[in-house]
Parts: C-alpha cells; structure tokens; sequence
C-alpha cells in the first residue's frame, strides 16, 4: 500500500482508538482517506484535517496529522480560515449531513461560493447520528425517526443541487464501503483546486440501517447506479448494457441493443463543463427511475478564493508605497510639533 | 488684520458646526479641527451623524453635526456644550439649542430661516430664538447663502456647486473668529480639487471672503482668543478610535512577526476597523469578509490555529452571535482578539448611540465556565495602545481577549502622537520549541501558564485539538471528571495570571479624597475632566480608572479599600459595579449610572460628585 | 385604484413617515405591494409583513398591517413562525441580499426547502446599504466598496439558481420602478402556495446607483430584458423581433426573420413544469450574452409545509385516543397509592 | 418463600445495574424501579449512559449503568455509593468500585470474569475484587450466562436470543435479594412481547429461575429489607426531568387555552423534550425542528407574536447562539420560554454530564441591559411545575423566561404523583382588550407592567414592533434619549414585578442554623439529604434552596440575612455565590463548588458543612 514518497497509509492513523460503532461505514472512510493521503504523498504535517461535531465529525482524532474538531456546523468557516491564513497546507474538512446542511448550511453555501480551496467530506447518513436519531436535512420525505414518530413533512435537500445551486464547480459522490472507488473520487476532490464537495452515502448501522440499501446493496448495485468517470460514454448495469442518453432536455434510461441504441448513442460525460444543466440532472437522478450517479459528476475550474487573496496582497504591495507600519502612520495629514 | 473688540480670552472652546447632511459639516468640522491642531491646541472631537443614512432635509432627524474642543492646556473630551454653535439652518438650531453654553456664540444662515423651514424643523413661531430661549446668546445672524452666491457671482459656477459652498464660507467665517489662519485649508482645497482649478479658485475665493466678512462685522461678532497647548514635541496625526484600533493590530503584527488576520461581518459602529483592515492590503493584511458573525470568528479561529494574530471586530449583537466560539478558542486555547465596539439598548437598540452595556455579556456571554480577559479602551488614541496589548495578551497567554470599545470612542477623534514601535514592548509568540521533547498539546510555560502554539506545518508535531474537555497534559479528549475540574481550574488560573503582566491601577487626583470616582473604558475623558474640574474647585476628590477588567490589576482592592467612599460611574445600570461587589465583596460602592445612548457630561458628573461631597 | 371588496392601497400606509433616501428603488416597491395587497382585497389585520435588518428591512414600519421588524437574518425563521402558528394569515418577508443571502442564507434555503408558505421579496441591491457601502453576496466580482477597496474575489451568488439549489418551487424577477410588471409578479407569488421568492432588482442610489442600469435602463430596458409569462413564446426586444430558442441544452437568442427563424421557433414559457434545467438556465441568464428574464419563472405547486403540519396533526388526533392532558398522564405505566 | 438468612433492615437501599451498553440495564433498572415504587417505597434513579454511542464491547467507557435508590422514607437523589452492585462484566465492576459503600453486595457473572474482559476492562491481575480492594463486600459470583443457558436450554432459541435474556436472570436474583413480587414485571414481559410468545415464555422462565436461584444460594446472599413508604394518596408515575418539563408546557397550554410551538434543534441532553413533544402530535402540539438554535427561538418568537405559548429547548451552547434573538423577544416583550437543560464544561465540553454553569450566561450573555426572568427546575418531577409557572410568568408578563434544567434533573426520574390540572393555578393570558379605545402597542397594565397581546389577526389593532429602541407608548422607533433611559429602565422593573407574584423563599432545618445551606436549581435533592442526616446527626443546620433566581424570592434578603454563616452550594465555580454578592453586597458567602460533571455527593456535602461548624 506505498505510494509516492514511500508512503504508507498507516503513517497517517493516529494513536487514538476508533470510537465509531462497529460496522458504521465511518471506518470504511477512514481508511479511505489514509489511503489517498499515502498515494498522493502527503507529507502528515502538512495536512489539516477539520471537522464540525457530529459521530463523523470525530474523524479528526484518527488522523495522524493537524486536526481540529471544533463546533457544529462551523467546520467550513474555520476551514476556510485555516486555508486563506495558510495557502500551503492541505485542508480537508469532515462534515456530516447534520453539520454541514442543518446547522452549518450557510457557511456551506457561502464557502462554495468563494471557492476556497478545501476537501470537504459529506457523510451523509440521513440522520443525526450522535444525539441518536433525529431526521436531518437530507432524510427522506415521510422517514420516521424520534423527532419525526409521525413521518417528516420536509423535502430534504439534495446536497449536489444545492452545491451547484451555491455555485459549486467539484462535485463528487462515492459509497462508504467502495473503497476503490472512494480513493479515486478523494484523489480528484484532492487535485482539484476550489472548493471540492464529496457525498458520501454513509451507512449509520444504529439509527438508519440500510438507509442506502436499495442503490448500495451489492446485489443490485451495478444496476441501480452509475460511475461517471470524465470522457467515458454513460454505460451502467450488471452487464454494461445500459446508459443514458438525452431526449430534448430529459435524460433517459435505455438498453443497448434495444430499440436501435448502439453504444455511439450513449451520452459521453463532461465533468469539466462549465454549463451546470446536465451536471444537475445526472447529479440528481434518484432510483428507482435512474442510476443514483457516482464518481466525479462535475470538476470545473475557476477562481480560487485563496489564491486570489494571495494575488491581490502581492499586487497592492507591489504598488504601494506603504511598506510597513511606520510607512502608514506617516502618510496622509501629519503636523509635528516642535 | 485689524484690531479686535470684544475677545473672549478662554483656556479651551467648544465649536459644533451643525447642518442638514448635504451641508458638509463633517468636512467643516474635520478641517477646523486640523487647523487647531496644527496651531498648537489639544483638541478632542465628536461626529454626530443622524441615525437615517438620507433623513428628510430640514428636519432634526436630519441634522448632522461635528463638535470640536480645543484648548490651551489639554482636552479630554470633544465638551458637552457648545461656546460656538454655526447652524446652518433652523433643524440645526433645534437640535443643538439644548447643548449651548450659557452666553455663547450661534452663528446662523439667516437665508434658510423662512417659514417653510422652521416648520420642517418643527418650530411653532417665527422667532426660534424667542422659542427656544435664547435672547441671552451673541447671535450672529449671516446671510451665508446670499453672501456665498454674491463671493461666486462672476465665476461661472452652477447654482448647485455655489450652495455646496456654502460651508467654507461658514468656515472662513468661524476662522476669524477664533484668529487662525487659512493656509491648512488652503492647501487642502489645492490638492482636493487639484484636477478641477475652477473649483479651487471658488472654494479659496468663499472661504476668505467668509473670513473677511467676519473682519467686516466684528462690531457684532466676539471673537475668542485660545492660545496653544504644552503639547509633546513628535509627529502628530488626528486618529478616531476605531482607526486607532485597526492600527494597534497591525503595530503588533509587525512586532511580533504574525501576520494579521481579520474575520468580520459589517455592523454599526464597528464597521470601520474591517474597512480600515480591508484597504491595508499594502501592509499584507488578510481579510474575510464572513457571511455573518459567525464566520467572522471561526475563520478567525482558523487563522489563529495556524499562527496568525487573528482579530474579530463587532459589535453588541455580534459579539452575541459569537458567544459559542469563542468558548471554542477558550477550551482550544488559541489566542484571539474580538472587538465588541459597544453600541445603545438590547437587541438592535440604538445602533448609532453609545453604551457600555456589553460588560456583562463580555464577561459572562457564554455556556460553562468559560474565562477569558477582557481589556477596554478608554480614549480614541489609546483604542490603539489597548489593541496592541489586547494582541500581546492574546498571544503571549495563549487565550482569546474581549477587547472593548464603543461608539463614542470609535467616532471620536484626538490628536495622536505617532509613536516608534520601538516605544511598545515586544511580543513574543510561544510557538512550540522544535527540540522540546516533552512537548504535548497541552504541556504549559509554568509562569505564564499558557501551552504552545504548534501551528499546522511544523513537522513532527501535528496533534488534534477540539471542543470536547481535554486530558490536563495530552490534550486528548477526556471524561475524566477530576482531569475536568483541574482544566476548569486551570484555565481560570491562566486568565488570572495574566494580572502579573499588566499595569497595576492608578489613581489620579487627591490622594486623601473622600470620595474615588470609578470608572472604566470610554468614559474616561468626562470623569477625568470632571476630576480635574472639581480638584481645581478645591474639592477633595480622586479617580481609578479601570482599562483592565478581567483580571483587574493586583492592586485594585487596595486602591478601591483606601477610600471613604466610591462611586462607580458608568453608561448602562451598574455592571462594573456588579462585577467588583463580586470580586471585592467587602466594599461598599454608591453607583452613577445614565442609559441615553449619550456619554455622561461633566456637568451632571460633578453635580452628582458634589452632592456625595455634601453627605461626607 | 380601488382593487376587489373596494379595497385602495392607501388602506395599507401606515402613520410613519418614509426614511428611505429620496430616489431609493424601495418606495416604488412599498407601493407595488400596497397595490397589490388592496387588488388581492386583503384585510389589513391578516396581513403580517415580517423583515430582518437592512434599509429594506423598514418596510414593515409603512405599512398598515401586523408587522415585526425582527434581527438580522432571522426573518425567514420568523416568518416561518408565524405562519405555521397560525396559517391563515397571509404572510410576507421583506429582507435584502445581505439580510436573506449573507447572514441569513441558511434559514433562506431551509425556508424553501419546506415550502412554507410565505412570500418574500428579496431586494437586490447588490450592496450592504444600512451599514453604509460595503459589497454584499451578490455583489458583482470585481466590485469597489469601502470593504473591497481594491475589487472582491468572491463570486455572486445567484439568487434564482440558490433558490432552485434549495429546491424551490417559485421563483420571480422584477425591477423595482416597473410598477405594473412588480404587481402582475407579486400577485402571483401571494397566490403561490409555498415560498414564493421574489428577487427585486432595487437601486441603491446612494452606495451602489445605477448597478443594474445596464438592464433597468429605459432606453435599453425591452432589448436587455426578457419578460417571461407562462404559456407565452420568449419574445423581446423594442421590436418584439428577438426570442429565445434552445439549441441542444443551450439557450440562443435568435432574430425572428432572421436565418429562416419565425415565430413558431421560440420557445413557450412553462412556468409550471417540475424539471429545473430550463428554469435555472432562465434564471441564470446574464446580459450581455442574453436578455435578463423578468417574470414568473418557476412556480411548481408541490407540500406546503403548514398545510402538512395541519394535516398531520388532524390525522393524529382523529386516531389518538390521548384527547387531554389528562388522558396522556394516565396512559402508560401508572400506579395507585391508596 | 423460605426463611432467609442474613436478613439487613434498611431504611434505604441503593442498588445500580451495570454492565456493557447492549445488556440491557436501562430496562432492568427501570423494570426494577417501577416494582419497587409499586410496592410502596419511594424511589429516585440515574441512569449512567457512556458518551459514545456504541464504545468497544467490554471497556470501561462501554458501561453503560442504571441506579436505584428506594426507601422506607422519602428519597431525594439516586444515592450517591450503592449498597449493591450487580456488575455484568469486569469492565462494569471496574467503573463502579469507588462508588460501592463499604459492606455492600456485588453480584457479579463470573463467567464474564476471564482474563480477556479483565484485561479489556483494564485490570492487570486476575483478582479483580482484589486489586479493587473489595475485600470486604459480599460478593455473589453468580454464572449468570452458564445459568441463563442451563434455563434456556430446551427452549429452541438461538443463542444470541439466550444470551440477551441474562438480564432477566440478574434482575430475578435482585428481586430476591429485596423480597420483591415478580408480577409488575412479568405483566411488562407479556404486553411487551405479545406477539412472541416464545420470546415471553422464555423470559419468565429466566425470571423465576433468577429469583430461585436466590433462593438456593441464600446461605451466601444477604437479602434486604426496606418496608414501604408513607405516601400521598394518589396515580404515579415515573417521570425523568425532560419529559416532566415537556408535560408542564402541554399543562400549561392546556389551562391557558394558548397553542403550544416548539421550536428547536437536537442537543444532549435536551433533546428528549423536543422528541417528547414530537409526539404529542395527539394533543395539537406544534413543533417545528429546526435547523439551528437560532431558527429553533426564531420560529418560536414568531409564534409568540401570533399568540402562541412559545418555547425553544436547548443546551449551553445552542443558549450561547441564541443570545442575539432572546434580546429581541426582550425588547419586542413578547412570551417566551427559553428551556436551558445545562451540561458541563465550556463549548462542547462534556455533553453527558451534568453542571450549574450557564446561570451567568442565561443572566447576563445578551447584548445591553436585557433582563428577563430565569426560573430552575430543582428535581426531576418539579420540572413539570417550574415549566408550568414559566410558561404562566412568560404569558401574564410577557417576557421571556429563562428555565434552567441539567443534566442531573433531565435523565434522572422519581415517582410522579399525578396531578389534577385544577391544582394550579390559572394562566390568564393579557390579550387585548378589544374595547380598549386607549390601547397602544406598549401600553402597560399598570399592576404587572406587561404590555398588551395584540396578534395577528385581531382587526384594529395593527401594529409594528421590532428591534429597535421604541417608544414608550406607542412603540414605534425612538432615538430619544430619555426614552431610552425610560424603556431600559421599565423594562428591568417589569422582570422586578415578578416578584409580586412568585413564592418566598422557605428555609428547612432549623431556624437558628449556625450554618445556613444555600443553593439552587438541579442540587436540591443532595443538599436537602445532607440536610436531614446533618439535623437527625443533630447539627444546627438550614437550607434556602433558589427555584427563582430573577427575579429574586422578595424575602431572600431577609432570610440570607438571619444566619450567621451562609455557604453557597453549587456545580461551577461560584456563579450564584457572585450573583447574591451583588444583590446583597452585604452579606458575607463562603462557598463550596465542584466541576466535575457529577453531581455532588451527600457525604461530601456533610463533611464540608461539618468542617463549617467546626470553625462556629
Ligand atoms: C450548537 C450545537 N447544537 C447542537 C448540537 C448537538 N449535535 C451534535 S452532533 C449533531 C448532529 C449530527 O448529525 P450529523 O452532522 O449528520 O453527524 P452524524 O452524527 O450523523 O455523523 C447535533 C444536533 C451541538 N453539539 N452543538
Ligand atoms: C447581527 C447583526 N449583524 C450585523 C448587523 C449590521 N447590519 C445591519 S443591516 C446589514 C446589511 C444590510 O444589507 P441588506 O440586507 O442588503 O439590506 P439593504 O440595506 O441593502 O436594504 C448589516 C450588515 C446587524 N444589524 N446585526
Ligand atoms: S451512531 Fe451511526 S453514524 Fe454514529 S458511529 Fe454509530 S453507526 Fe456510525
Ligand atoms: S442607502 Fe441605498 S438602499 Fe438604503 S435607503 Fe438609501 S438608497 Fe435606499
Ligand atoms: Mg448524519
Ligand atoms: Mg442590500
């Protein structure tokens, strides 16, 4: 398991043990993001890894780098802090469905927006997980947990529109226990420069077992989602024979070979367009009517926030002639007194 | 210039240049006050802008106004009333009728005082001087409009650029009433208008003109005669609190080699510090504008893991807003500065007034035991001496600061000695030792008590830090409930500590008093006038003025214990007067307290000494 | 002026004198919605006009009905309050683009997430006006303001795609000075049952004047602007020659007579359909590329949340036995002391 | 039943249920309690939950526990050391060894005792009791999974369904011990699994045989005798804090006829209240969860201004964040009831546990002079009383009341005597009158000094509020300066006023104490249990325990003042101490504090105030 630089995914676990329940998908994560940290030679220094609160949001204890569990909601602020004040590390922020969409919803939106360049983490279980069982932003309409006896009568949100919606230019969205596939999507969100949003579907083994099942059950998986990957034809299915196509502005399922479909048919994915359109459609396909997308569904490039802010600071200090603070306190209407 | 009948020789005077919002006051004001300065005289100065960013024209609600207090020796407020009032029109006469001083000097545009206008002003008469009483002041009745379209006449102008010139005639006017020169003036109007020498030469042409006009009519008008202050020999600038405050921060970047970050959300009267802060990009300041008051402190708790000098500037509700993080930064131990520029009432109150009813909150606003220092400011220039030491606390105790300020500090303006940072002392970070082997995240400096700032890049010494209670030495998190009261222990002793490192208090005045006025932050000006006032009327009286409020300097129970009596003067309902029956519970404490969204006057502060007097 | 019951509008000014700045867009936007509350023969006490802090957040104080001007951000949540509480009043948010966007941006996308239903009208003036000029949210990168002396680096959000983002089934545009436009649109939203978001292009003659004159313009207005209307073809332009068409999933804008282009290639307006490509692409567009679109844009009915409310709690209780407190404290385990 | 040896008569027992999360104690322990409050005794229980959610299998942090404290008298607390113990695991054993009285009896499964558990548990030797000191209990190593098994065997179940009934083994054991009737429980067996008959069949098996099993080893188990209490007549129930404070809003809206909202965000440990009330869908409760703390008031708020009974339910830290919104229900003097259920330590801290730290931040953590009303629950069933009287305060004085639970109060439970609803009082809520033809928005009753409640919807009355500094009758914005003094002032004394209406303090013990225990809020039952053991031990000893703390009782004075030695008892670090210093600056406090997250201990309260008496 060495990547580059001879790393090795165990330089990156801590000493603290893992205090998740057996068999939450949290460990599968974790391993995951080692994983990719190792691969793409991550020095541990470098890193800041931070979290909000929540039972993902305890990430940061088991990572042997810089970590930061702080309040909830507020993991994205404090991120973007940590970027914009240090342009040189890595930061990675770790977030769950509660922390990020419920409490922490505005500093969300509001860091896609500016595009700081940071990994965010979704773990997306579709409940509170650590104060036991409240339905979140994302639980299903109807869901009955403790704070729903009755059902839910919200729409939840779908995080990869409200990413796009917030001007999101990365997202992703991966499985917990797919560990390739993960390690794949976690390398792009980490290359990619801006802000980058990874969905996890996060199975929450206590509160919302199987929340995921119907798409994430090995059995029917290949046929209930799709892997975009950037430049390959949309093609799914136990037996590659399916994918998608565009009918005026609808997407639609067909079945190669019927009806006259040949693979040329099949849409081929653009993650690096700017349009959002077919990025929101695919980003938003539900089962049963369509795969529920995976991979990089939209990898755009734009301004980063914090190296804009790098730019700007150069370019006014080259032009200034206030160079320190002495500079400033003498410029403009000073009188001496003698 | 010829000779002059009728000076008033004073030792200081209080000028308030009063229009409606279009008449350029604020410039008036700001221009009269440089030229004092630059003359030689102490000056202190206050802006009063109306509460509506475009109230009605004519109305009182639209007045804006700009006092100035110059002296001979020094000022220490911009003066409750006013010697000169110019009212540029009727609204302006009747929102400042109440703030004249007995047998002063109100110069008024008569050209604006038609019926139309007095009744916008709410008048009920024609004889507004009848009506508000005041048939015992000089009254200067200037045709400044007429006069000013008579000065332009032949110079070309549009109606509209000759009645914006109204107010240098006005000025003009009031310089030769108080005998200063026009040269600073002058080059200002050179080099504002550099590009438009149309507009130079009328401006220049008004404002003599104004000041020949009062040469004209001195039979009429008195003309007040203040010679320059002992001021320290140095380079001087006029600085208004919040300014002064955006400026000690980047005082102790640059000392300490920190880069500064700010994290901040727009909100009256606070604004200024982030605006300052966003234009000194030259200085290599980051800024984030945040989304909310939220984001503003946690980006600034980012920036502070990683080692900058993180600031957050607010005001009342924001700091409420910011009440959860900033126990975050007090459990994580980060340094961090946040700016609470006090403003008037709960809730949205009275954003543009001034208060100090956030003392409580700043203390307290938070769940757990959850201390920190708080430090307060207490005059426009020193907003920022208390920035800078605000930042040294910070960062040399590992511990957020609650810096205070309010609205009549952050508008108010006085002359600043530039000072050499090598005045001020260093500020040395504790970032972690690289050879330190027994280093852990929460292992501590044994005096200072503080644990070491090992910032994200420093190899070898990556660590997790967080919300929940940590373990006294690992830092790790911990349920242990002894390990959680020795944290709850310690972190109080560490803010306590601190008192080690700061001034102790002074008192000012009589040594013997029978009775010790109290106060605290930006009421500082008014209870030492007061002071000085009453000491001059032989009354046996002393000041303690407190800049630190958590922890209070070591001597504070001895110097409060000495007096017969004290009174605790502040701007909300006894909060400081609260926290030392807490802290010092043995001594009895008489209150003085004033909730108007205004500061306390001189006055009805040595009234109410007076009165305490009477009952020794 | 007399709308249906005889209502006229100036039954809803109240005795407050007005403190917007002369010229401001807010008081032709007070007015419009006096027209429209008296043409819809509303009462004046089931009215509450809720708004948070910001010039437009005064609004309430003119108007002659319930009103609360509550705390900076918060007024999407008190909104929501108030109109759950007592779902038969009609209920109407004021809140500018820092009000709702920047410190109230959570509670904005919660708020239509579950379509209360409440109609807000959003005033863009793309700049923060009360605290006196700095750049707000949807301030155009680039822009100069006492908090950007040297441009932001930060991209606008768009309101109409934040919205759609957050799923939102309503979405409108108007300028503040075209009256009878404001009207049509605002009628609309009151009789939209869910969040109705309303975004007002509204001048701020003092910190940001003329910001949206490249569109409001009058001389440019009918070529800039493009009045969408369900159920009628995208046509603009002082000559009613341009329209819209769509090319794949990209909008053009096409010259009627022009390339063989006639009338029955324009695309119809269809407000009411659920799929969001062509209503974000709407929304979204930019001048000078494409006309600004005006109108009703989106307005699906879907849940309301009060109604669900209502609904769920009827459904409850018809089948509860726990009628009283009574009942409930003596069903379960209970003992007697005797 | 034969006759038993080693029979111990009791008073009271204490006896805790401990083992790993998925053994089952919550519902042992509760099936326990429920037989003995049915018997007679007076009951008090804690359950003991660990902070993660599922921690490893067999560690210390994986206990999950469950005390029982019955009596021949009344029970205050859930006792501090258990007179037995029944330990599932090694892991269990370890945690509860220092909270065992001295003598008392562990009833441990020893075939969970391999070296395994031990190790996993943290014991270094294979002699547990030894390395413990636990020498000197009773120790009864019962194979309570060998013996499970053996019951079970013919059955058919799988084995992992065996093994989940060794709970049921234990708790008939325990059932021996005490002499209690296994048919409460049996009843629960059989509704419970109702549609399992196999799954009943098998428990009452093991049941019984766990009560046999008692008797066959009886010549090595001591049993316990506690006879029942004397009882108010009445229906009881169990209830824990939360859902107590939950019922007293659902009475409270009931007898005022007002709607009940909910609006609020999961936090530990309020969190039950706002599941409770979810459910209470049956009894028209709306509850709107939402997606912070701020939206949480903010909806509420909302729903107070159309005429609801609002509530919002939170934590320290979500208090923290509600701050800026609590000022506008201030100002805008709307009813609303702020429940504060209090946690320990600063911004996350120790989620789980208990503490009295938030009583400054619920006083003083808004911006401005913003007073309201805070009220403390003082033991688990009374918080259905002090949310009833909150809910009647916020209404008739329309204000915002602050209700302070813990941790301690939320989960802890004792038999409720249900009440009628005409025992209390009536809530009249000031809704205006419709023929008030001098009605104005801030208009006041004059008694109360509350303003009127004119909601949406009421024709006529229209009217704005807001944030802003208002007027004093008519509300509309005022900057006026005096006004603003009016307003802060009558806004501090309409929360003053509540005094009028509220209880006085009552002092238990004896009235010529030497010293006098004070306290307040969630310590009550420890402090009055100290209390009595200090009296019967023949101590001159008092107690003033605070359920309102502003404003305060209006004797409070009177009653502090009697004593010659007052100490303040509390889990912080001096809060209520410093607050009574600055109310009666006067009076001289000693205090005794503990940050621990627990509560405190009647032993440890006893010998503080002994070592106090010592010095008299
Ligand atoms: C200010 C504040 N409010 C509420 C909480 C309680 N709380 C902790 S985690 C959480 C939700 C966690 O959900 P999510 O983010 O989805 O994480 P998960 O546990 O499911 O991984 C809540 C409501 C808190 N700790 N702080
Ligand atoms: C908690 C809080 N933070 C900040 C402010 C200061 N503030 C008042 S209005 C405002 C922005 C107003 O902008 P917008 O909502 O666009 O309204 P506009 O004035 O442009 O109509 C700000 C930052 C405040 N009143 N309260
Ligand atoms: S409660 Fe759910 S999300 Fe939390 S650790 Fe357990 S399985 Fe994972
Ligand atoms: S500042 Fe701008 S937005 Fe505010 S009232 Fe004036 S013109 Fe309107
Ligand atoms: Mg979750
Ligand atoms: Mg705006």
């Amino acid at each position: 398991m060495a990547g580059e630089n001879g790393n090795n995914y165990t330089q990156f676990k801590s000493d603290q043990s893992v205090r998740w329940c057996p068999g939450c998908g949290d460990h599968a994560i974790l391993n995951s993001v080692q994983k990719v940290m190792a691969e793409l030679g991550y020095k541990n220094e470098e890193v800041a890894v931070i979290s909000g609160i929540g039972c993902s949001s305890r990430f940061p204890y088991y990572m042997d780098t810089y970590g930061f569990h702080t309040i909830h909601g507020r993991a994205s602020s404090i991120a973007s802090g940590v970027k914009v004040a240090n342009p040189k590390l890595k930061v990675w922020q770790i977030t769950g469905d509660g922390d990020a969409l419920a409490i922490g919803g505005n500093h969300f939106i509001h860091t896609i927006r500016r595009n700081v360049d940071i990994n965010v983490i979704l773990f997306n279980n579709q409940i509170y997980g650590l104060t036991k069982g409240q339905y979140s932003p994302t639980s299903k309409r109807g869901f009955i947990s403790k704070t729903s006896p009755f059902g839910t009568i919200e729409y939840p949100f779908r995080p990869g529109e409200l990413c796009i919606g917030a001007r999101g230019q990365f997202f992703a969205r991966s499985i917990d226990k797919e560990l390739k596939l993960t390690v794949e999507v976690l390398k792009e969100a980490a290359q990619h420069e801006g802000t980058s949003i990874v969905e996890m579907l996060q199975n929450c083994v206590i509160y919302n077992d199987k929340t995921h099942n119907a798409i994430t059950d090995k059995e029917h998986r290949e046929d209930r989602t799709i892997i975009l990957r950037h430049g390959e034809p949309m093609i799914f299915g136990k037996n590659k024979d399916k994918g998608l196509i565009l009918d005026g502005m609808t997407l639609k399922v067909v079945t190669i070979g019927e009806n006259g479909i040949t693979k040329d048919d099949i849409l081929v994915h653009d993650a690096h367009c700017d349009d959002i359109s077919l990025h929101l459609k695919l980003a938003d396909m539900e089962y049963p009517n369509y795969p529920v997308a995976l991979g990089v569904i939209r990898s755009v490039d734009g301004l980063v926030y914090d190296q804009c802010m790098e730019d700007q600071l150069a370019d006014v200090q080259a032009k200034s002639k206030v160079k320190s603070f002495k500079d400033l306190v003498h410029s403009g209407q000073v009188w001496e007194v003698k | 210039m010829g000779k002059r009948s009728k000076v008033i020789e004073r030792e200081e005077v209080v000028v308030r240049f009063s229009g409606d919002s279009g008449d350029g006051m604020q410039l008036t004001g700001t221009l009269f006050s440089y030229t004092s300065a630059i003359f030689g005289n102490d000056i202190s100065t206050f802006p009063d802008f109306p509460a509506e960013i475009r109230a009605p024209q004519g109305t009182v609600g639209g007045v804006s106004g700009f006092q100035v207090h110059f002296g001979h020796s020094e000022v220490y407020t911009p003066g409750d009333y006013a010697d000169v009032l110019v009212a540029m029109n009727p609204a302006a006469l009747k929102a400042n009728a109440k703030w004249m001083k007995p047998g002063g000097t109100i110069i008024m545009d008569v050209d604006s005082f038609d019926e139309k206008h007095l009744k916008k002003a709410g008048y009920k008469t024609n004889d507004p001087l009848m009506e508000d009483k005041l048939g015992d002041y000089h009254i200067v009745k200037a045709p400044l409009t007429t006069l000013t379209k008579e000065s332009l006449k032949d110079m070309g102008l549009d109606n509209k650029s000759i009645l914006r010139s109204k107010n240098m005639f006005a000025l003009g006017l009031v310089y030769w009433v108080f005998d200063r020169p026009l040269d600073h003036t002058e080059e200002f109007i050179r080099k504002k208008f550099a590009k438009k020498p149309a507009v130079v030469k009328a401006n220049l042409k008004v404002l003599e003109d104004g000041y020949n006009y009062g040469n004209n009519i001195q039979a009429t008008t008195p003309s007040y005669h203040i010679n320059p202050a002992e001021i320290k020999k140095g380079s001087y600038r006029n600085l208004n609190g919040n300014i002064a405050t955006a400026w000690g921060f980047l005082a102790a970047s640059e000392k300490s080699g920190l880069p500064l970050f700010l994290g901040s959300y727009p909100i009256t009267p606070a604004t200024e510090i982030l605006q300052e802060l966003s234009a000194r990009k030259d200085l290599g300041v980051k800024v984030f504008q945040a989304e909310d008051e939220i984001a503003g402190i946690c980006t600034s708790i980012g920036a502070s893991f990683t080692g900058s000098l993180a600031i957050t500037s607010t005001s009342g509700p924001g700091l409420a807003l910011k009440g959860e993080a900033i126990g975050l930064a007090v459990i994580a131990e980060l340094p961090l500065v946040v700016v609470d520029v006090q403003r008037g009432g709960p809730s949205t109150g009275l954003p543009t007034k001034t208060e100090q009813s956030d003392l409580m909150q700043a203390l307290y606003g938070r769940n757990g035991e959850s201390p920190l220092v708080v430090v307060a400011s207490s005059s426009p220039t020193n907003c920022f001496d208390y920035a800078y030491y605000a930042a040294k606390i910070a960062v040399e105790h590992m511990t957020p600061v609650i810096l205070l300020s309010d609205g009549f500090l952050a508008n108010g303006t006085q002359p600043w000695r530039i000072p050499e940072l090598s005045e001020f002392p260093d500020i040395v970070p504790p970032v972690v030792d690289k050879n330190d082997k027994d280093w852990a995240p929460y292992k501590r400096d044994e005096e200072r008590l503080n644990r070491y700032w090992a910032c994200p890049g420093t190899e070898g010494f990556e660590h997790r830090i967080g919300g929940l209670e940590k373990d006294y030495v690992t830092g790790d998190v911990s349920h242990d409930s002894l390990n959680h009261e020795r944290m709850t222990d310690i972190r109080e002793k560490k803010v306590q500590k601190v008192a080690d490192y700061i001034p102790e208090l002074e008192v000012l005045g009589d040594e013997d008093a029978e009775v010790l006025m109290v106060g605290w932050g930006g009421t500082y000006g008014h209870l030492y006038t007061a002071l000085e006032e009453l000491l001059a009327e032989g009354h046996k009286v002393a000041l303690a003025h407190f800049n630190y409020i958590k922890p209070l300097p070591k001597n504070s129970y001895d110097v409060l214990k000495k007096f017969k009596k004290r009174v605790v003067c502040e701007l909300n309902l006894g909060q400081f007067a609260s926290y030392l029956r807490m802290n010092f519970p043995d001594l009895e404490y008489s209150q003085f307290n004033k909730v108007q969204g205004l500061p306390f006057t001189v006055v009805e502060l040595k009234e109410h000494i007076k009165s305490l007097l009477e009952e020794c």
